[in-house]
């Protein structure tokens, strides 16, 4: 990988990590009070894997998607109006953290439902197939995503079709509160494209250079119509299933494991190793958190959207007062 | 312009002629293509030849896959149709459809939108028995962001299709399997119907019958039965169910003073109860007797024959619906 | 005896007792044994350790496989209660309650039956969002073959579990996200509530509110404050929404003349709207206004809690209504 | 195997076989009409596998089931009476043929929805392992149920719990119109158990030595808690997707090839090669059509159902007048 493309990785990572610890103080200090499904310890997969698209290449993914989406582009001023539920979010309040769409940065959907990205990925898909844009669809989702039916259907009718798009799996081993091994039988999320004759491949989605490899090969395929892969990324979830959840059901094992993976030390060994100062590495964070901080400032000082934008959205025109009994 | 048309040719028009003019109309579904026969009720007979299998994909059994790619790719620009084979179908797709179909406008403060249209065949009467006979359209019009549509003739099917196709939200369209064969005169090319404009096929002045779809049929003909009785009955057909077109409702009803509205679904909890609340909440002191209403019985549809006729709305119950309007003493 | 309860002690209590008496009670859902903690919200704390994860039995997600899992136990004889996390994920379930669990009854000729209980959770005011706060009841009382059940409180919830897990047939059982912390005066161990009956929390003699679960408890406020002006109210929880308690409501708006439904669902084609439909048919005459109904906004579910809770019925919408009734000239 | 049980396999397939040639004689001469979903081509993979099972096993089938029904005991003249809608049907005519139910068979369910007897033989499997009786369950479908989402949550959940379930395709190569390479990009069906981690196999439908010791291994393994087997019987469904349907979209060579696997012949050669006489076998269609003449009698000659059976069996008490909104 060049070093170009590394600082790209390394600055995308920082965006989404300094963002995560913005984020946990902002809920600690109480200034937001939302459900926060933290992305810590994914933040390197995602962020390589974003670093190989072009921005106008489309993203559908989960609640547990900020990373994804700030990796892929999204404004952090407009991505945190949105979460304070504001009238300047990306969807004027209306979506939420589990909601994020911003199509100017490529994200389409984020879902709540588990599973339900993929099947429209495919559709993304399909009109760039038809169009021939060169457009490539990532679609994210979990370990846990995979034991649900619309994955099974999604990649069936993908490599079917040879559609340019990616699922893209960020296995953190656990759906909920139940571990891999107790919610499948299967030795990796790779294997499960066996029953599609789809491409996959499994990566340590916190080695940069491996994972970019990846991404890179994947959407280059994708792009030059030579259909879907199947990434799974093999990551953890450092925090729990939402910030501020139990550990409790995590052996100690795994938690031990888990510290030791953590992406963004490997990270800054590695920028160090590719010869970028400590000073180069630390301005970049310094503009970001700068961007973070002005970003939660216009969030909270942003107007709250008024009871008219629940008439307003739900069809092209508005709803008129008494229409559809309401 | 000459001619009759079926409510199959119709519908195979509106969507050639949508295909034609737009490259983004595009028909995801089971047997769809000519490789299979152009889709179990022919609906899409010659469109793949014409088109090409880009644009009429005939996809595997995954509703789940087909209703998401529509919602991609409407996502994305298109105008997809999606064709589930039968309505009972939809209850493996309800997830695109309302949480994603109907809601992705709102999430997104309107950034994206979805000009979807769910195609979709059911009806009672033909011996399909409990899983391929239900008329769900009450849960679609409980659920915000949805538009549902049914012809009850051949010229409606080809002017809605094409209404469902330009609109810009997702437009749930159900086909009755009787009325396949159904013919109306040719309404020639370019047809095009409303959303939320109801026809009143028959004029009237003593009661409203307010119904949608086949059972437009039966209420037709219970009004020439009735009028040789001297009650005159006005029929609405609604063709857009949600929303309904309130206006020539309530216009009708503050004529009549009386209303029964008839469907083919399950009567309790039924579109029929709402449109029943409606008129009573805006027209009650215009009302000389309470709204009555007429649909389906409370049990699974039946499969065999003699159940199954006694399961639908019959001529006898919606005269005895109207006969109560007629003859109460508020 | 004496003490309080929580909702989710009471529900927890009454899946125990239930399990200890018969083997064939076993729950699936995500994340719902002692490994995983015993659900997300805790209904199931403490039962795998008591009867073991072949009964207490954490899922995959996979809610088409927890459902059909569930109707099939249920055929062989068990009584399994299936755990959805959120109401909205139903969604991708419909097809094994609507045509399977509701139908084999009927369809087996009573040879075969669904003694299922569907649990599941949702409600809005907590800023879940567009997916994650729906109330779709008005569906499921649409489809011949299920019971719903929903409690306002700890007692009732309890006292409904029991019920709801002693039925033959499938039962939907909802609960609000929002009362799970309420608390009860505790019923003590087997309490039993039958389905299909009715509470009168609060007497009154001028008109009839109609509601059930979560706004129940908006009600009793409404009442109490109207009571000061002069209005007297009678609240009635409904606890059973399908097959409502029809004498219950019936006699309360005979004695009142009037009457409200009050529902947190989507208002159009809410629940309401039969309720509305069906005391007009039956109480006509006996009527001093239209039959009023305050229920959610016609939109998705906004996540931004400025939007919430302009979207969620309040107290001074359900006092307008009050005051259309009392205010009627007919 | 031994002659006994050859016998049996030959007894159960040609009551299927003979009851569809006396079902398509009620449909050509007016008698009845329904859909018929023939099973002509697939009798012996069925007889086979049901001949695997105890009376008690239960089983859960499809639209495309009756020879399922049939090969696993449902008496014919209940069979018959159901079909033609009658009071004294197996279901009292309430369900029809896509829904036909015997549970003193083990006939559990009958469904008309595509994939979605998968989950509720799961359930089936999982009562008996709690209940440790030893029941097996065995669920059937097509190919083209493969693709949807209830297969694939049903095959996980199965493995995960090592349920004595057996997922028996009955691969036919098309799915209505849809030929196998057109509904998805893998080469066989056992290949998807892949993705569970669970035993498969692929088997000639046509060949009741190997398919009955396919059979008997699954339900071995399974009655012994061995957990699930997927076996992919391949066959063809030589009258089509339903009786009277067109023929034109199957490519001439897949006409000739389905001619020539005719498992009836088949059979009938091996039966001789066996030692059982040409005047035994005939002895026993004999019989069959004797008992499918007086199924068809019983049938027409029953009642009809009254109209009050529709407020029976919605629930375990009779829907009351009003009640309901009815
Ligand atoms: C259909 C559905 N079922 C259940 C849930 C509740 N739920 C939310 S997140 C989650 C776990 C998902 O696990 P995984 O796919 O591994 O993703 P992760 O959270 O680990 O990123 C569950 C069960 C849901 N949102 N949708
Ligand atoms: C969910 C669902 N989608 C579509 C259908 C319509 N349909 C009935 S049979 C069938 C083909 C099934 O093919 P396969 O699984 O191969 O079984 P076969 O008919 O070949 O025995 C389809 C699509 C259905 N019944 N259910
Ligand atoms: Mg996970
Ligand atoms: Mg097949």
């Amino acid at each position: 990988m060049d070093r170009e493309k590394l600082l790209d990785i390394y600055t995308r990572t920082m965006r989404v990590a300094r963002s995560d610890e913005k984020f946990r103080s902002l809920l600690m200090t109480g200034k937001l009070a939302v459900l926060y499904y933290t992305y810590r310890g994914q933040e390197l997969a995602s962020a390589a894997m974003m670093a190989a698209l072009e921005p106008s290449d489309y993203l559908v993914t989960t609640y547990r998607g900020q990373h994804d989406q700030i990796a892929k582009g999204v404004p952090l001023d407009l991505l945190y109006a949105e979460i304070a539920g504001r009238a300047t979010g990306t969807c004027k309040g209306k979506g939420g953290p589990m909601h994020i769409t911003h199509p100017a940065s490529g994200v389409m959907v984020t879902t709540g439902v588990v599973g339900s990205g993929l099947p429209i990925a495919n559709g993304l898909a399909l009109a760039s197939q038809n169009r021939g844009d060169k457009r490539v669809t990532v679609t994210c989702f979990g370990d846990g995503a995979t034991n649900i039916g619309a994955f099974h259907e999604a990649m069936n009718m993908a490599q079917l079709w040879q559609l340019p798009v990616i699922f893209f799996c960020q296995n953190n081993r656990y759906g909920e509160h139940t571990a891999f091994a107790d919610h499948t039988k299967v030795q990796s999320i790779a294997q499960r494209a066996e029953a599609y004759n789809m491409r996959a491949v499994t990566v340590d989605g916190n080695d940069a250079e491996a994972m970019y490899a990846v991404a890179k090969e994947a959407v280059d395929r994708a792009r030059a119509g030579e259909g879907p892969t199947l990434i799974e990324a093999m990551c953890y979830r450092m925090l729990g299933h939402f910030f501020g959840a139990d550990f409790s059901y995590m052996p100690p094992e795994h938690l031990a494991e888990m510290a030791a993976a953590d992406p963004l030390p490997r990270l800054r060994t590695l920028m160090l190793e590719r010869q970028f100062t400590e000073a180069e590495l630390d301005a970049i964070v310094a503009d970001i958190d700068a961007e973070l901080d002005a970003a939660a400032e216009f969030a909270f000082a942003s107007p709250l959207p008024g009871p008219e934008e629940l008439t307003l959205d739900v069809f092209e025109e508005p709803v008129l007062a008494g229409e559809y009994g309401s | 312009m000459s001619g009759k048309i079926s409510m199959v040719q119709a519908l195979n028009r509106a969507i050639d002629e949508a295909m034609a003019e737009d490259e983004g109309v595009i028909l995801l579904g089971e047997d769809v293509a000519a490789k299979q026969g152009g889709g179990v009720f022919k609906i899409s007979s010659g469109l793949s030849e014409k088109y090409g299998e880009h644009r009429i994909r005939a996809t595997p059994i995954s509703e789940q896959a087909i209703m998401g790619a529509c919602v991609g790719a409407a996502l994305a620009g298109f105008r997809p149709i999606a064709e589930i084979m039968l309505m009972n179908f939809v209850t493996v797709a309800m997830d695109q459809i309302v949480n994603h179909a109907a809601k992705l406008r709102f999430m997104s403060g309107g950034q994206t939108n979805v000009p979807l249209v769910i195609r979709t065949t059911t009806g009672v009467g033909v011996g399909f028995g409990g899983q391929h006979s239900d008329m769900l359209e009450a849960w679609f019009a409980h659920v915000p962001g949805l538009k549902i549509v049914t012809p009850s003739n051949a010229a409606d099917a080809q002017g809605l299709m094409r209404a469902a196709i330009a609109c810009n939200d997702p437009v749930i369209f159900i086909e009755n399997i009787l009325c396949y064969a159904q013919q109306s005169d040719d309404p020639g090319a370019g047809h095009f119907v409303p959303l939320g404009k109801a026809a009143v096929p028959v004029e009237g002045s003593d009661v409203s019958l307010i119904t949608y779809g086949r059972t437009v049929l039966d209420a037709i003909a219970v009004a020439a039965e009735l009028k040789d009785q001297g009650i005159s009955v006005e029929v609405i057909d609604l063709r857009t169910i949600a929303p309904y077109d309130e206006a020539a409702v309530l216009a009708s009803v503050r004529k009549t003073g009386r209303a029964v509205v008839l469907h083919e679904a399950v009567k309790a909890y039924g579109t029929g109860a709402e449109i029943s609340a409606r008129i009573t909440e805006r027209a009650f002191n215009e009302l000389k007797a309470p709204v009555q209403r007429v649909g389906g019985a409370f049990s699974p549809v039946p499969m065999a024959n003699a159940l199954e006729q006694a399961w639908i709305p019959t001529k006898d119950g919606i005269k005895a619906a109207i006969h109560t309007t007629m003859d109460w003493k508020r």
